[in-house]
């Protein structure tokens, strides 16, 4: 039984993790000197009293090209590993991987010939 | 203003305005490096509009506004134009009566003149008729002091500050 | 047969959804001001739609103040005008003084003057050029070059009258005292390392692809506009009119110096940043030929009055500050202290058109527009 | 168009209301900053920690970077290669939120109060106050102007004072030492 099998080493990390966060947090609340001054929570503008609205709705556009960036990070997440292994794997795998690849560049020029991307 | 026009010492730069604007009422004089006229602001407008439009003159720019507080003769105005054209330069200053410190705006014959009249008015309390937007450019909104005034105090300085007595014999 | 469909998605215009124009305070503490200068833009998602300056946060009372010292007391406040360059205000305002009061200034003293003004002059560009930089987007690089520069020449300053920023060298008459004796090998060597610091600046700004990028094109100005603006200086210049104070009315001795003055194609930001650094060049140009012709003798004229008092006089000085026309209109009605003194500040009158040239560009352009313009809110607020 | 005009209900956040001149210019109320270890830990080990934390925020005071006036050219002077404050661990900083140090260098005008006491509250304890060059510290050669506050500490707390109009980056080097020592020497109470 190596070691690797078991999955205590996944437990240890989970434990680490968790204590680290929590360690961090508490001693900010322990150690840190908080005084409740009256501007503290005041949204910082330069010096200024903030004006205007902060909840303001915003051009749809800028959504489309968040998706888009989200859609394509995720494609690259697919495609790393594919990249550094496909030269041990059987042929198809690489031929399969082009579909992919063919599909989101289909979706991309779908997108650019509506206008997305036109940022003015 | 006496519309002595027919005073013939007419110095440098004004006998050419007064050549290209015969109507133009102004009295000439000299300073120290360069040529004043005096008109009043009622013939202030005329005057400036000629001054621009003209080709011989082409005062296209406007340098300088200068507020100035004459106590006994009120407030008074000094415009300063160049000529890109003919490299040419003269003052135009324009006294207001001590009563009513009103002087037409050239908001609308030099984009420049905007903020120059809006701190010559917080500053002095002259009123630029017809200004877009007569609020306070160097004060605070809400303020109605003119600080160049010469009745204006400057500020005591505290010259010991958190030491409530200084110590005995000790003077500024 | 397009398999495409026909309608896109809507740039700019209103398109049924009502998006709300965010307002952002560039407020007093912004790095990207330079100074506690706020402006409010209004932005439609990254397109300013509109602008609002708000000046007077560094308002210091300078024409107040100097109604109520004497003539030589009041230099104190004017180099703190345009506290980049201290000597350039000072030899307005002493030129001002002694035009008034009809004092005589010794030949040497004036070239002492304009070598140190312009010595100023590139103290100041290099300043511009640090934190242009930084607005464009090298944060600390360019910094870093400036300061290399500037220390070098605040060192000569400190040499040759005391102090680095506002050494009060100049006085009513002349100047304080003379030059030291090694100034003349020091001010070359100050020299070849100006214009070495010129062909860093080149080639890391000029030579930067995205620097062109962003700059080249971006708020153009033509010649009409600005002049009706009032804008003067390196702006003024970038248009692509050649006029320069020191030539089209020439004071002290700048008529008898020869150096060319630089001027852009369409005034858009690249030309504005390379009209300045073309001017360094020349300034050092100047102060070369400063050096070759300084004469001997006095540096001070001798029969100044203890106290200096001018019965009647009204002037109005005009200097190529490093901004732009560096203006000090004077008036003296009798007494040891002068009636009126107004400065025609050049920041002043380009800062008006900030509007004009943002509205239309983006957040991020509207930055560096600002920037362009290099104001002093020493001046700005006087 | 109802759709559009759900906007969330506005929770009214407390703003400070800058109306009259007297609101402007009252100086900043300090309330006791209290730090929860005070109350757990026995007086004994509370040494080893307030040294610790002491010796933490002295060597990384990062400075919010508020130039005001001329005072600034030579603050930038002082960050940069010949006066270098990095190696002090002082980074400037833009924003309040994340700066130790306000560095108030330049005229303090009564139009520019209010942003600097704002400012004050909104930067995290424990926090410093610089007053650098003579406007700062009782308005320098402006004084006798009404528009100009006579020195920054009517307003908010100063910690070190620097003299010099403007003053040398050396003296602001030496600034920052003095505050450095005055944070070793008030590590006990900080907390």
């Amino acid at each position: 039984m190596s070691y690797y099998d078991t999955w205590s080493a996944v437990l240890v990390a989970f434990i680490a993790g968790g204590v680290l966060v929590f360690s961090a947090l508490f001693a900010a609340k322990l150690f840190a000197p908080y005084a409740r001054e009256r501007g503290k929570a005041v949204s910082y503008e330069c010096g200024m009293l903030p004006i205007g609205r902060n909840w303001a709705q915003v051009h749809v556009r800028y959504y489309l090209v968040a998706l888009l960036f989200l859609m394509f990070d995720v494609e690259t997440v697919f495609i790393f590993p594919w990249v550094v292994t496909f030269t041990a794997l059987p042929k198809f795998v690489f031929y399969e991987m082009l579909v992919f690849i063919g599909v989101l560049a289909a979706g991309l020029t779908y997108a650019w010939r509506r206008g997305v991307l036109e940022w003015r | 203003m006496s519309n002595a026009a027919t005073t013939e010492e007419f110095p440098g730069v004004a006998a050419l305005i007064h050549k290209h604007l015969p109507k133009a009422q102004f009295v000439a004089s000299r300073t120290s490096n360069d040529v004043d006229i005096r008109t009043d602001p009622a013939h202030l407008i005329e005057l400036v509009e000629g001054l621009k439009s003209r080709p011989e003159l082409a005062f296209d720019y406007l340098r300088n506004v200068v507020g100035l507080d004459m106590e006994a003769e009120g407030l008074e105005v000094k415009y300063h134009f160049y000529s890109f054209a003919h490299n040419l330069h003269v003052q135009v200053s324009v006294p207001t009566p001590p009563g009513n410190p009103h002087v037409p705006t050239l908001t609308h014959l030099y984009a420049g003149a905007d903020w120059h009249e809006r701190e010559a008015a917080e500053m002095f309390g002259l009123v630029f008729d017809g200004h877009p937007n007569p609020k306070n450019l160097l004060l605070e909104e809400d303020l109605r002091i003119h600080p160049l005034l010469k009745a204006h105090p400057l500020q005591k300085v505290e010259i010991l500050q958190g030491i409530e007595e200084p110590t005995p014999g000790f003077k500024f | 047969m397009s398999i495409w469909p026909e309608e896109r998605v809507l740039p700019l215009e209103r398109d049924g959804l009502n998006t709300v124009d965010m307002t952002i305070n560039v407020g007093p503490q912004h790095p990207a001001t330079h100074g506690v200068f706020r402006m409010v833009l209004t932005v439609d998602g990254e397109v300013v739609v509109d602008c609002e300056p708000y000046i007077g946060y560094l308002h210091r009372g300078l024409e107040k103040l100097t109604e109520s010292a004497d003539y030589r007391q009041a230099m104190g406040w004017w180099d703190r005008t345009d506290y980049l360059a201290g000597m350039c205000c000072e030899m307005a305002y002493c030129m001002a003084v002694e035009k008034m009061a009809g004092i005589e200034v010794p030949e040497r003293a004036e070239y002492i003057r304009v070598m140190m003004a312009e010595l100023s002059r590139i103290n100041s560009h290099f300043m511009f050029l640090g934190a242009f930089g930084a607005d464009v987007g090298s944060f600390g690089t360019s910094f870093i070059y400036a300061w290399r520069e500037r220390e070098r020449i605040y060192d000569f300053f400190e040499e040759v009258a005391g102090d680095r920023m506002f050494p009060t060298y100049f006085r009513p008459g002349g100047v304080q005292m003379d030059l030291p004796a090694n100034c003349e090998s020091r001010v070359r060597g100050l020299i070849s390392s100006i214009r070495q610091g010129i062909e860093d600046f080149d080639g890391l700004l000029t030579g930067n692809e995205i620097f062109v990028e962003r700059c080249q094109g971006l708020a153009p100005m033509t010649t009409e506009r600005a002049i009706n603006w009032g804008i003067t200086g390196p702006i003024l210049r970038a248009t692509g009119l050649p006029w320069d104070v020191r030539k089209a009315e020439p004071y002290s001795v700048y008529d008898r110096l020869d150096f060319e003055i630089p001027t852009g194609k369409q005034g858009d930001i690249f030309d504005r940043y390379f009209v300045r650094l073309a001017e360094v060049y020349q300034s050092t140009r100047i102060v070369e030929q400063c050096l070759e012709q300084m004469p001997g003798g006095l540096v001070l004229n001798p029969d100044l009055p203890k106290t200096l008092r001018i019965d009647k006089g009204e002037c109005y000085i005009r200097t190529e500050g490093t901004k732009g026309e560096y203006g000090v209109y004077a008036m003296a009605r009798g007494g040891n202290k002068a009636y009126r003194m107004k400065l025609r500040s050049p920041s002043f009158s380009n800062l008006a058109a900030l509007k004009e040239m943002v509205v239309g560009s983006y957040l991020a352009d509207a930055i560096i527009i600002l920037g362009s313009l290099d104001i002093v809110l020493g001046e700005v607020d006087k | 168009m109802a759709l559009n005009d759900a906007t969330p209900p506005q929770v009214k956040p407390y703003v400070p209301d800058f109306g009259s001149e007297a609101e402007r210019l009252r100086p900043v109320e300090i309330p006791e900053a209290r730090a929860a270890y005070r109350l757990v830990l026995p007086g004994v080990m509370q040494v080893g920690v307030d040294t610790v934390f002491a010796m933490s925020r002295k060597s990384s005071l990062w400075p919010m970077t508020f130039g005001l006036a001329c005072c600034a050219i030579e603050m930038i002077g002082t960050f940069m290669a010949n006066h270098d404050l990095d190696r002090f661990g002082i980074v400037p900083w833009p924003s309040p939120r994340q700066s130790d140090v306000m560095i108030v260098s330049g005229t303090v005008t009564k139009k520019m109060a209010p942003a600097i006491k704002l400012l004050y509250e909104q930067m995290p304890n424990p926090k410093y106050v610089i007053s650098m060059g003579a406007c700062a510290t009782n308005g320098g050669p402006y004084t006798e102007y009404d528009r100009v506050l006579q020195g920054v500490d009517k307003i908010i707390p100063v910690d070190v004072y620097v003299p010099g109009c403007p003053p040398r980056p050396e003296s602001l080097l030496d600034g920052f030492l003095a505050l450095q020592r005055k944070i070793m020497e008030e590590k006990r109470t900080v907390g």
